[in-house]
């Protein structure tokens, strides 16, 4: 089991927690940009880094151990490759330092460059392959290294659209096999419920929740956790009666129904209108853009988006009315 | 510099054997030069502290004025000539192909002859019986002789740095427009931008970094030159082209006097320190700011 | 604003064997808000720069209003560029960046022209807070915007073309600056050629859509259209996230099969994910085994999967809120799809 | 690239021509004998002879004297260069106590005026018995030489990131294998341009030269500064030996021409 105790990423005690990654495992840590994900894995890793803390792995602590003596193995968002080595060499280089024969290390090359489909590139020198493919080095590079902990920082952030697509798919069947514990980064939702069996999600270098993808979902411990699991973040609603002052209410853009969607609106749902700014369209969703005002405050008005699956022609600029379940409204803590 | 550098003063090691070398190169051959210069020394073992009287001297001396004065005179006409020259050569070259190769192997080449060759080569082209240039001056009627009317000497010094040093600037120029992105000068095109307004807005800012090194480079090599001057003219007609280095380099090793002569070292030496924390301050600038 | 035209228009590199963009011919209308969508490589940037006058096409002709264009270099096209990265005049502030193009080509306008048309773009895109700072202290997101501005400032422009100008803007105000140009393309009434590779900016920004793959246009039509009904499949797979699925007709239950004879008879059938309903073994003819279960969140309390399913030796992709575990026979009703022969579309089933 | 505007090309024309005559110059005087130049003045060589160029490479006063530049000049860039390199990673990687006033200091060597250093250098080789080798003027050339090596190297080194610095030490290997395997291979470019810049300067210089060598060592600047003074000056063999010392400098920049104008932006000189 790998653990990390008294962990604070800015080096700041503040925000020190400590984590427990479930082994064999794959762990997402969600968070948006310098929220400290890249400080951990260099922390794993033993990489220089502001972030500090003991680092153990089935109790052996690893604290002081450069990076040549913990078995963890990193794969960069950037796609670092040597450039003056071939694509066979770069695979082969941990093999290299392990000091494995020829042979062993000719087919470890050849079965994983397999795998990860760049086999006929071989003699190739990273360079000349195209964005994915460097990537998929990179992967096989970590693989090669058998570590017991294998770090991924935003693999896929650099590809292009329809590939980060596909290499998640691949991804997750490739590191499904494997017994190391894995830990992938990313800043996007999707990713936490395509990957993850565990979720930590981090928010300026604080730990602000941990568990499945679902519980985190479903069950945010407060608003910047919500935030994080829904890609827009969520839209807040007004506060009504009985609610304490540090609390929030909000709903997350999937749960709201349009007006002009079939289904009347139940009684276990709530109405409010909004007032259209912008309609974005990527084919298998529409998001609505638009201001809702609160009920009791007319000059109060929150940003909220709309997410609904399929295609959707929504005129801007007009009013529309918008229905949410009851029980869809999550009460939040503002910390 | 600026990267995500990491904290580590044992990387020190690293630095040392520089250290060391420039120190044993640098360093105490400039501590001695200091020493001598605040002493009188009659011989190896009788000297006497005099304190600044060697820089009063020699800031008095009218020759080190005059050597000074011309030495200014000249970096100033080397700059206003070899920096225009040098952009206006450097936007006329192609960008590549083996027509780029062959001219920048033709533009490197002054840089890599000995700065005496330089001397005897356009002592061989200037002079009035066997020199092309000579010659030919002296067929349009023009009486040229550079050994002897200081006006000729002075020109024919000055086109010989033209030639020398003028690629420098080109090359750095050509290095600062190659590192303007295509981008910016389709957007002027689109714009319907001039040529003079390509120039102004589009290449010009890029321009201001290599050219800031360029106008400091040639006006501290200028400022100690020597070699060419001393073989093509001797420092002649008289001393109306002897320079501050030459004046330096006859005081030090010809008339053995020490003293003045390290007084002299170290003046020169700090106007050279001034120049080059303009230089670096305004690299380090230029840095920060892209 | 003009109208576009594109007559066989072709380019294929000196010495290159296979052409770079085949011919293909193009109308983009008056003031119309057009995309050109495709993978990187597929051939987009160079469409651009025959557009934009940089590369000269090789076969066809380009007219403007009527006008051939075809030898005529960008800057006698009177057309706009945004880049994907902000290009602008380092030395100037943003005011003079807006004003530089009423200041060339020898129009002497007078300056109080170039000062209300310099306030009326600014106000368009609501940066006319920053018009006096220095080009180079502004936000990443400022910079893309007074870029804009400068390709909007010309009332005689012809056209503006973006080459994925929000590439270097992070994520979370993307949408706000597709709305601006958006709301600012609509306003002005300018044609505008969007280039991209990503789904979401080139069905939200324009009114139609060109699908380009391997230098060829596959489909052009309005974002719902180039979405439900693919000519092509290429066009189906790319866009969706999954891409659409694809089964061979003859490994079809015979019941089925017998229907698809006289609707186009096609060899494949393509569907996306949400256009099957998912639900016990036997209930529809369509079986599969369920291999795969991606959890994508909650749609009315209940819980949304994608779920991976093996149908034969072919798997697809189908979005339920049905609960299925790994193994569990299925059977699938296909609401919408759409047939495919040899990857032309031969016909379509039920609208969305 | 540039919008290459017609004026500046007739001007680089103009300027390939100006740089050709004195090179084309001393040519034909290298190919005439001294009593044929003395006599008629010719365009082009009527009568071409070899005999000048044999007088250079049969003499042993002027072969050795090529000999001895030849030496030191190597010395000097095998020096800048291995010194250079771990200094430059160092300035590259880390920031450290009193980097950037190391920096500036190394900078302010490189600009000192050789005169400068005339008398302090004579005194300090001739008190150690280096004075007359090659190997002192080496070490004489190194304060200008390795600043700039240092400044060069360093510009290039930090172009490369961090993550393969860090992707090396995960895989295992330790700082050796990774700095002479996979670092220095990457910046083998950097290293070309950086021998062309030491080459550049140490070739050429002639102030320290003469003043650190007597008979032993004297390289062929100062042997062709002392004909120079002779009574009835040989031009014929001045420019053959002045076209010899030309010939270095023109192979050296055709290897490293790819890397120049990289090397001249970075290496900000």
């Amino acid at each position: 089991m790998l653990r990390v105790d008294r962990v604070c990423l800015d080096g700041n005690e503040a925000t020190a927690f400590d984590y427990s990654f479930a082994p064999g495992e794959m762990t997402v840590v969600l968070g948006g940009n310098l929220s400290g994900k890249t400080n951990l894995c260099r922390l794993l890793a033993g990489l220089p880094t502001r972030a500090c803390g003991d680092v153990s792995y089935k109790e052996q602590p690893l604290t002081d151990l450069p990076p040549q003596q913990r078995s963890v193995a990193v794969v960069f968002q950037a796609f670092v490759n040597y450039p003056n080595w071939t694509v066979a060499q770069n695979i082969a280089s941990p093999l290299i330092a392990q000091g494995l024969s020829r042979e062993v290390q000719e087919q470890k090359i050849r079965s994983l460059a397999q795998t990860l489909g760049i086999g006929d590139f071989l003699d190739r020198n990273p360079e000349e392959l195209s964005g994915g493919q460097q990537q998929r080095l990179a992967i096989a590079r970590a693989l090669a290294q058998q570590a017991d902990v294998l770090v991924l920082d935003e693999p896929l952030v650099n590809l292009d659209y329809k590939l980060r697509e596909a290499l998640v798919l691949e991804l997750k069947a490739l590191l499904s096999e494997t017994q190391a514990t894995v830990i992938y980064t990313s800043s996007d939702p999707r990713d936490a419920f395509a990957l993850g069996d565990q979720v930590l999600l981090l928010e300026k270098n604080r730990k602000l929740q941990a568990g499945t993808p679902l519980e985190v979902y479903q069950q945010p411990a407060n608003l910047a956790a919500a935030h994080l699991m829904s890609d827009p973040g969520v839209n807040r609603l007004p506060l009504i009666k009985g609610d304490e002052a540090g609390d929030c209410r909000a709903v997350r853009p999937e749960h709201v129904r349009l007006g002009s969607e079939a289904a009347p609106s139940a009684d276990t749902e709530l109405d409010f209108e909004m007032q259209v700014d912008s309609v974005e369209r990527s084919g298998d969703e529409t998001f609505v853009h638009g201001r809702v005002n609160a009920t009791e405050r007319a000059d109060v008005t929150e940003h909220w988006v709309v997410r609904r699956p399929g295609m959707h022609s929504v005129e801007e600029r007009q009013v529309m009315t918008l229905h949410v379940r009851r029980d869809d409204i999550l009460t939040l803590v503002v910390d | 510099m600026a990267q995500n550098k990491v904290n580590d003063n044992r990387a020190w090691i690293g630095v040392l054997p520089v250290l060391l070398i420039v120190a044993f190169s640098g360093v105490i051959p400039l501590m001695t030069v200091v020493n001598y210069s605040v002493q009188d020394i009659l011989d190896f073992n009788t000297r006497f502290f005099v304190g600044l009287e060697w820089y009063r001297e020699t800031l008095a001396d009218p020759r080190f004025v005059d050597a000074f004065l011309r030495q200014i005179g000249f970096s100033a006409a080397v700059l206003l000539v070899e920096i225009p020259l040098g952009i206006v050569i450097a936007r006329g070259m192609p960008s590549d192909g083996l027509r780029a190769s062959l001219l920048l192997v033709l533009l490197a080449t002054p840089l890599l002859i000995p700065w005496n060759v330089v001397g005897t080569i356009w002592q061989i082209y200037a002079r009035p019986d066997i020199g092309l240039l000579g010659v030919t001056l002296n067929e349009l009627g023009i009486a040229f002789n550079y050994t002897s009317e200081p006006l000729h000497a002075w020109m024919t010094l000055l086109a010989m740095d033209i030639w020398h040093w003028t690629s420098l600037v080109a090359l750095l120029a050509f290095a600062g427009l190659t590192s303007v992105p295509a981008a910016c000068y389709q957007a002027a095109e689109l714009d319907g931008a001039s040529k003079w307004q390509m120039f102004r807005y589009v290449e010009l800012p890029r321009l201001k970094g290599v050219l800031v090194i360029a106008v400091l480079l040639r006006l501290m090599d200028s400022f100690m030159i020597y070699t060419e001057p001393f073989v093509l003219t001797g420092g002649g007609p008289g001393n109306t082209t002897t320079f501050l280095s030459q004046y330096l380099a006859t005081m030090a090793v010809g008339q053995f006097d020490l003293g003045p002569a390290a007084a002299f070292s170290v003046i020169y030496f700090l106007f050279i320190l001034l120049f080059s924390w303009l230089f670096y301050t305004s690299v380090m600038r230029n840095e920060d700011e892209s | 604003m003009a109208r576009i035209r594109l007559d066989g228009v072709g380019f294929t590199y000196l010495g290159a064997d296979a052409a770079t963009l085949a011919p293909l011919s193009m109308d983009i209308s008056h003031g119309e808000a057009f995309s050109l969508l495709g993978a990187s490589g597929a051939g987009k940037t160079t469409l651009l720069n025959l557009l934009s006058g940089i590369l000269q096409p090789t076969r066809g002709r380009i007219y403007f209003d009527d006008v051939d264009v075809t030898g005529l270099p960008g800057r006698a096209r009177h057309l706009a560029q945004v880049f994907q990265f902000p290009v602008l005049y380092q030395s100037m502030t943003v005011g003079e960046n807006l004003a530089f193009p009423l200041t060339t080509r020898g129009l002497n306008r007078n300056p109080a022209d170039i000062a209300l048309r310099v306030k009326a773009v600014a106000e368009e895109l609501n940066i006319e807070g920053i018009l006096n700072r220095g080009a180079n202290g502004i936000s990443l997101f400022e910079k893309q915007l007074v870029a804009i501005g400068r390709a909007l400032v010309r009332p005689d422009v012809s056209m503006v073309l973006l080459d994925e100008p929000l590439t270097a803007v992070e994520p979370s105000v993307k949408w706000r600056l597709r709305q601006t140009l958006k709301q600012a393309q609509r306003d002005l009434g300018v044609t505008m050629v969007y280039v991209t590779h990503d789904q979401t900016e080139a069905l939200t920004f324009a009114e139609r859509v060109a699908v380009l793959a391997d230098g060829e246009i596959l489909q052009t039509g309005s974002p719902e259209d180039v979405y439900q009904n693919p000519t092509h499949e290429f066009v189906g797979h790319f866009l969706g996230s999954p891409g659409m699925n694809f089964l061979p007709v003859a490994e079809l239950p015979e019941t089925l099969r017998h229907r698809l004879k006289h609707q186009g008879d096609p060899e494949r059938l393509g569907f996306r994910p949400e256009s099957a309903k998912l639900s016990a073994a036997g209930a529809f003819d369509l079986t599969g085994v369920v291999s795969s279960r991606r959890i994508l969140g909650t749609q009315q309390g209940d819980v949304i999967s994608m779920y991976g399913l093996q149908c034969g030796d072919h798997s697809v992709f189908v979005r339920s809120s049905a609960s299925q575990v790994v193994g569990d026979p299925v059977s699938i009703d296909l609401r919408h799809w759409v047939g495919f022969r040899n990857g032309i579309r031969v016909g379509r089933h039920g609208a969305e | 690239m540039s919008r290459r505007s017609r004026i500046s090309r007739w001007v680089l024309l103009g300027y390939c021509v100006y740089l050709i005559l004195p090179l084309y110059w001393l040519l034909t005087m290298a190919l005439r004998s001294n009593a044929d130049i003395a006599g008629t003045f010719e365009l082009l060589p009527s009568s071409p002879t070899l005999a000048n160029f044999a007088e250079i490479l049969t003499n042993p006063v002027w072969y050795q004297g090529f000999a001895n530049s030849l030496s030191y000049v190597v010395l000097n860039t095998l020096i800048s260069v291995s010194v250079a390199l771990p200094a430059a990673y160092v300035f590259s990687r880390y920031r450290f106590l009193g980097d950037r006033q190391l920096f500036f200091w190394l900078l302010t060597n490189r600009m000192a005026p050789p005169a400068v250093f005339l008398l302090p250098f004579f005194q300090l080789y001739s008190s150690i018995g280096l004075f007359d080798t090659p190997l002192a003027v080496a070490l004489a050339h190194c304060l200008f030489t390795v600043p700039l090596s240092v400044w060069i190297l360093e510009g290039f080194m930090s172009g490369v990131p961090t993550e393969i610095d860090d992707m090396a030490r995960i895989d295992g290997h330790s700082f050796w294998f990774f700095f002479t395997r996979i670092f220095l291979p990457i910046n083998r470019s950097a290293i070309g341009v950086t021998v062309f810049f030491c080459f550049m300067f140490s070739w050429v210089e002639l102030l320290l030269a003469r003043t650190l060598t007597g008979s032993e060592a004297k390289p062929i600047v100062v042997v062709m500064t002392r004909t120079v003074s002779a009574s009835g000056m040989d031009w014929g063999v001045l420019a053959a030996a002045g076209v010899f010392t030309v010939l270095p400098g023109i192979l050296v920049v055709w290897f490293v021409r790819q890397h120049l104008v990289k090397g001249f932006v970075l290496g900000r000189v």
